[in-house]
């Protein structure tokens, strides 16, 4: 089908996570993602849309949250931007460290990138991007 | 995401439905958390019952984590029942499996606090 | 709430109706809108949608058609853009004419305007404007 | 929208599900001229469940009137069952109610037929 580019921008505020939910469960849907790989997508994009309202804007309404959703024949490549100061992927702790575990919070980026085939953070984390194919791809053949 | 309370004897049953994200993340919290405060001498014995959810984010998690400590430093427990496929995946992928006791029948599940 | 302004933009499939479907309905369920004026609602936007994609971009997958939705506490408006050449609303046949009334289209704009509180023609028609109020308003207050 | 194809006899009754929007009408189409094909002598007794139709929209409506038409030709008829409220304002609105013999139960649909 060639490449196909859908946006959805959002105010900054957490009433309008379901509604983000629904828009990738449908994309999903819509390009037969198999159901296993579909739960992981929806999870990564719920996670990257909570941070940028969140941490990103802060909850400000005039701030956006925009979302591009690029659908392939092989795969899902989805970029999330925030207005906010951005921050360094590095400095997050690890969730899975033991004096982690029983933190409450600090798992959203570990799990997008657990969920997703690869997650990239550009413009200091106010962009992030990220990828799923609709088959597991041979390691060789990402870049 | 909708939750139905009930209590059998001294145990309290949660039964939730949906999709934990976004704001349902407080809403649970909330509910959780109004358990607590009637509970006698704030010892809950708590049951959520995950068969009819689909999805939870890592808010969410965050919420049962934050509940687990809470509850157990009032002497009381909170169990896990019927965990799909999805939320298991979830608490694997966290390495919390060793800190939520889960059950796949309430029975079983109330059983546990006896 | 203030007023809250939620984009979408889509290639122009058909086969991204269903996606359009799901987010206006999240958006009138956000919006707490009465179940009969969701379902009129729902259907003035599948309607436009389809109209953007069918009659306005002839489904050309390098033409957009682009939804804004803006959110306030008393109503909902919705304007819908598409890359054709535009029409005439008046050129349109009336549906209800006995001589059409057999015709297996041309029903659309007609349900557009019964359904919405306002349905406003702009741009040659390739920007509609509807407005769906929470409460049916006093005909006296609507310019 | 999910269609699902049952006969009773010399009739056709098509169970359909969800939303009737978009690309849907195409795949409705398509159902119905099926059944017209496979039709002894091209006459069709159809009924349409519409109980569990959320929504139509305008194309949907159009393939019904088409078929209508068609069916008619060829000395079928086509009836519609269980109209929900929705459905019904649509057809209410376009003004379209004295075309569609409407029934309320199976029953008296089929036996519309004999
Ligand atoms: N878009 C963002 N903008 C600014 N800071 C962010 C953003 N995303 C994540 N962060 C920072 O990274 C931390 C870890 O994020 P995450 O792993 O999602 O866990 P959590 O959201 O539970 O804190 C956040 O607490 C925040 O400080
Ligand atoms: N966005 C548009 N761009 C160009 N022409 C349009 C547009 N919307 C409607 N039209 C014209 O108006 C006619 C009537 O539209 P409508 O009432 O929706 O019925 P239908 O779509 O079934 O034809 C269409 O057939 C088309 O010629």
């Amino acid at each position: 089908m060639g490449e196909q580019v859908i946006t959805l921008s959002l105010p900054s505020s957490m009433q309008h996570v379901s509604l983000l939910d629904v828009v990738i469960t449908e994309i999903l849907r819509e390009m037969n993602f198999a159901e296993e790989l579909q739960m992981q997508v929806n999870l990564a994009v719920i996670e990257a849309g909570t941070n940028a309202i969140k941490h990103g804007n802060k909850e400000d309404l005039g701030k956006r949250a925009d979302f591009q959703f690029i659908l392939s024949e092989e795969k899902l490549t989805i970029i999330i931007q925030d207005q906010g100061p951005g921050f360094t992927r590095e400095d997050v702790a690890d969730p899975l460290d033991p004096a982690n575990l029983l933190k409450s919070s600090g798992r959203g980026i570990f799990l997008m990138e657990e969920c997703m085939d690869s997650v990239d953070f550009e413009a200091k984390g106010t962009i992030i991007k990220m990828v799923k194919y609709k088959e597991t791809p041979d390691p060789e053949e990402i870049r | 995401m909708q939750v139905n309370i009930r209590h059998k004897g001294s145990v309290t049953i949660l039964d939730i439905e949906g999709k934990i994200i976004g704001t349902d993340t407080l809403a649970l919290k909330k509910v959780i958390d109004k358990q607590l405060e009637t509970a006698p001498e704030g010892k809950l014995n708590l049951i959520l019952n995950m068969a009819r959810v689909q999805m939870m984010d890592s808010s969410g998690l965050g919420i049962l984590v934050a509940s687990y400590s809470t509850i157990k430093r009032n002497e009381g427990r909170i169990v896990l029942l019927n965990l799909g496929g999805n939320i298991r995946s979830l608490i694997v992928m966290a390495k919390l499996v060793t800190i939520f006791d889960r059950y796949d029948t309430e029975a079983e599940a109330i059983a546990s606090f006896l």
